[in-house]
């Protein structure tokens, strides 16, 4: 009964949501706008532009939305995860790891550098970083920074802080909150892209990691794995 | 201008939560409050000099990154964006100081549980800063998001079986909501082609587009405010947080939604809305009032008492949507009359709500360290031992009960003001009603607090830090009633309406 | 040459919607989440045919990679604790690992 | 310009699926699935209003939006899946307790 009163209900939502969307004008957007302030933004790829200089405040709160489910993960822990514990090597995964993390970090390093005139960027580098991060782990290899507690922490904080000192800094500079300077947009954007690619790569392994090293009182589901 | 008064606060407001809160993460555990203090401090005063600054010079905009809407991001600050700014700093501040208090014991036993509170909290607040001063329609959706997680992360610091099943529903149920809005905000640009509110509001004529994109973002923020009947996951969540969290819940973060909410509504969605869907709106607020109350009236413990009466007090928020309309406030030189009533009223049930709810967690928190459980029927000898505590509790139900002369009778006296005059007798019969449950589930709580106790020894000690900022929210939440003139002049101050 | 293009729209589309309701309604959680990916990577497709490669790449590797990994892991962990009896319900299934 | 009504249409019904799914199923993974599928939806609309705009190429801002909106999906799905396993391994159910809105359907 109720799953029809809720498939009924929803088959009329659908209906009225198409009839909107139908309606809609399809009319200008921003385009001609970006477009127009492209020579001012100190990269040539829109996207990026927007990311990162135009509606750059978002991206910098979409960072610390990125930050705080990872705190949020990390509250959850019981204890941190013992990295030598979960190790699933295999001969044939290690070698595919030994082969593909460094191909991994290159592309990462080609994604990030192309964000400026192509599609890609920081995001995109950070996913593949983070990839990379997770292969290494299933390995049994340690993260860089993992033994050090605030090393880690700084690795996953750095873009972050990066953007952020940046932003404040401009402001303090007198400037407004984000304002780059035109001629010194591109290389701030830069800095800000390469902690971000660090980060995004950091917090998108550890996501991973402490989300299957949960513990669940005795230990046997983490070392059993695989 | 030079000095102090140049400097743009604004920015201010919102770089030192989200400074303080990554420094805090960075400096650890033992070192957290090097960066947490300075943070709650620095936050607060920025609020504090920002709202001088509108006070004195008008209401501001300030374009992020030096781009001007449309392309860019704006932040406009007016008399309501200043008054919700200023409620949060306060009871911020307040809710700081006890968190101090509340973790400092607590650390000793389990190590994990105040590792991450102070860049969680730092975070909401920035998030809530941020909230109240943007004008954009995708950025507000950034900032429902981040103090959602941010809500939900301090939900389940502490672990247990409940809070984690709490903080799910919370969790599904912020995002429900906000993707609920965030479609409302595509369906808006792919009309429009903006996402800034003070041009929406010049554009957005009526249309299938727009009154979808008004239903969808109005159910997002509704399950978000949790109004009646979508209050479903408020209850186990803010009765089962930490106390310090439960507290900025109840008093600040269901007030985010709202405000965008009645921002919307006043702002972008069109005038022809206002007949059917204030009277929606009004129903179900009345509703939320009664089921509320006597949902508080009828639980056995303390925070669920506390949190179902949140329920009831956001029904009095929405109790606007009946009673104003677009159309007053639009009028140039509107200085009296129902809608400008219901906007005063609403606007100050946030406000007491806000410093009266917090005050009543904290409390909570107290009789919880001293008793080890929020039973009320087992409160005997509260009153002994905590004296200063359930005077506080004593003095935040006063605000909710609407008693003269604290904020809340302000609040619910413009409100019964309004809906007087527009003669609409069934929220005037609610209103009394609802101040009346809520002296019965207040009066419920203290009969069993006062009863007196057979044993009398002090299992645990609550320290200072955690006394003495509930009675100082409490007292405000009271006071708030001498300071109706100057906040709501403040208010209208450059407001947009 | 378009009509082959709107051709390759509409089965792209419903292709989405037919994966999309298979994931949900799928009675074996493994096939949903599996299914899950694929909708990704067809998503992936449509984000290059709508000229947003930045998307297609982000989406690949963040919105189907990390999340369908996550939620892979998520299931193994529930089906290898199912073995404890706790819980009987008919969705996901054993050893998916 | 009627790619982007396709697509369009294709968006919206994502989103009512995914609402269904939301509500209709109590399985936790379901339930964030289902968001997910929702978030798809939404996205793929403002993806086709940007390739629908007459003049230039596709909007740039639309674009943006969604690369901040999936980053947002993925870190609430991280944190709602460790959730899940938390819940699991303490109640051995990966349902939300006695949820009168959350055990209907299946």
């Amino acid at each position: 009964m109720m799953r029809w009163v809720i498939g009924s209900v929803m088959i009329a939502f659908g209906g009225i949501l198409v009839w909107g969307v139908m309606s809609l004008p399809g009319g200008d957007g921003l385009t001609v706008k970006v477009e127009e302030r492209m020579e001012m933004s100190g990269v040539t790829h829109p996207v990026t532009a927007v990311l990162l200089n135009f509606r750059g405040y978002d991206t910098l709160l979409e960072i610390g939305v990125l930050l705080l489910a990872l705190f949020g993960v990390y509250s959850l822990r019981r204890s941190r995860p013992d990295p030598t514990g979960v190790s699933v090597s295999h001969p044939f995964l290690l070698a595919l790891t030994r082969l593909l993390v460094p191909v991994m970090i290159l592309m990462g390093g080609y994604l990030f550098w192309s964000g400026a005139y192509a599609p890609g960027g920081a995001f995109q580098a950070g996913a593949v970083l983070g990839a990379a991060g997770v292969l290494l782990y299933l390995n049994g290899f340690d993260l860089p920074g993992r033994k050090k507690e605030w090393l880690l922490r700084l690795y996953l904080a750095i873009g972050f802080v990066f953007f952020l000192g940046i932003g404040g800094g401009l402001v303090a500079a007198g400037n407004r909150l984000l304002e780059y300077p035109p001629d010194l947009a591109g290389s701030l954007i830069i800095i800000i892209e390469a902690g971000l690619t660090l980060s995004i790569g950091f917090i998108l392994a550890e996501l991973y990691i402490s989300n299957s090293s949960l513990e669940i009182g005795p230990d046997v589901f983490v070392t059993e794995k695989g | 201008m030079n000095g102090i008064v140049s400097i743009p606060w604004v920015a201010w407001a919102v770089l030192f939560p989200l400074a303080s809160a990554i420094l805090s993460f960075l400096l650890g555990q033992k070192r957290v409050l090097w960066a947490g203090i300075p943070g709650v401090f620095g936050t607060f005063l920025s609020v504090l000099l920002l709202s001088s600054q509108v006070w004195q010079q008008g209401p501001q905009r300030y374009a992020i990154g030096g781009w001007r809407a449309p392309l860019g991001i704006e932040w406009h600050v007016d008399g309501l964006s200043i008054v919700m700014l200023l409620m949060t700093a306060v009871s911020g501040l307040f809710i700081s100081i006890y968190a101090v208090g509340y973790y400092s014991r607590q650390s000793r036993g389990h190590k994990h549980s105040n590792n991450l509170f102070w860049p969680l909290w730092l975070f909401l607040w920035a998030a809530l800063n941020g909230l109240f001063l943007s004008a954009d329609l995708f950025n507000l959706y950034v900032t429902l998001e981040l103090a959602g997680i941010a809500a939900v992360a301090l939900v389940t610091l502490t672990g247990g079986q409940v809070a984690l099943s709490a903080g799910l529903r919370y969790l599904l149920a912020a995002l429900l909501g906000a993707m609920s809005y965030l479609m409302g905000v595509a369906l808006l640009y792919a009309s429009f082609g903006v996402l800034d509110i003070r041009m929406l509001s010049a554009l957005a004529a009526p249309g299938p587009a727009v009154f979808i994109s008004a239903t969808l973002m109005t159910l997002g923020l509704l399950i978000k405010t949790a109004l009646f009947p979508l209050h479903f996951w408020l209850p186990p969540a803010h009765a089962n947080a930490p106390a310090p969290v439960s507290a900025m819940l109840s008093g600040l973060v269901v007030k985010g939604s709202f405000y965008l909410m009645m921002r919307l509504w006043v702002e972008v969605f069109p005038s022809s809305l206002w007949p059917i869907g204030g009277q929606f709106l009004g129903v179900l607020a009345g509703a939320a009032i009664l089921w509320g109350s006597i949902m508080a009236l009828r639980q056995g413990s303390l925070k669920m008492t506390i949190a179902y009466s949140t329920v009831a007090q956001i029904g009095y928020l929405f109790l606007f949507f009946p009673l104003a309309s677009p159309r007053l406030f639009i009028a140039e030189g509107e200085v009296s009359g129902p809608g400008l009533y219901a906007f005063w009223g609403c606007v100050y049930q946030a406000l007491s709500h806000a410093l009266a709810k917090a005050a009543m967690f904290m409390a909570a928190g107290n009789i919880m360290r001293v008793l080890g459980h929020d039973c009320i029927g087992r409160m005997d000898g509260v009153n002994q031992r905590l004296p200063l505590t359930l005077f506080a509790f004593g003095l935040s139900g006063v605000s909710l009960m609407g008693l003269p002369p604290s904020g809340g009778f302000v609040a619910k006296w413009l409100l019964l003001k309004a809906a007087l005059e527009k003669e609409h007798w069934g929220l005037v019969l609610i209103i009394v009603a609802g101040g009346l449950l809520a002296s019965a589930y207040v009066f419920k709580v203290l009969k069993h607090a006062l009863a007196q106790s057979s044993q009398n020894d002090l299992l645990e000690r609550v320290p200072p830090t955690m006394d003495i900022p509930t009675l100082i929210l409490a007292t405000l939440s009271l006071l708030l009633g001498f300071t109706a003139r100057p906040l709501l002049s403040l208010l209208t101050r450059g407001s947009i309406f | 040459m378009i009509e082959a293009l709107t051709l390759f729209d509409g089965l792209l589309g419903f292709l989405l919607l037919g994966l999309a309701w298979s994931v949900l309604a799928s009675k074996d959680l493994f096939r949903s989440v599996v299914l899950f990916i694929v909708f990704g990577l067809i998503m992936a497709m449509a984000w290059v045919r709508l000229k947003a490669p930045d998307i297609a790449l982000a989406e690949a590797a963040i919105g189907t990679g990390l999340t369908g990994v996550l939620l892979l892991d998520t299931l193994g962990f529930i089906s290898r604790n199912r073995s404890e009896g706790k819980s009987k319900e008919k969705q996901g299934r054993k050893g998916t690992e | 310009m009627n790619v982007m009504y396709l697509y369009a249409v294709v968006a919206v019904l994502l989103f009512v699926i995914g609402l269904h799914g939301v509500i209709a199923y109590s399985h936790l993974l379901r339930k964030i699935v289902a968001l997910n599928i929702m978030g798809s939806g939404t996205f793929l609309l403002l993806v086709s209003i940007a390739y629908g705009r007459p003049e230039g190429g596709p909007d740039p801002v639309p674009h943006a939006m969604v690369l901040t909106g999936i980053v947002v999906a993925v870190s609430a799905t991280a944190f709602g899946l460790a959730l899940v396993r938390r819940l699991y391994s303490e109640t051995g159910k990966p349902y939300l307790p006695n949820g009168d809105t959350e055990k209907s359907g299946r």
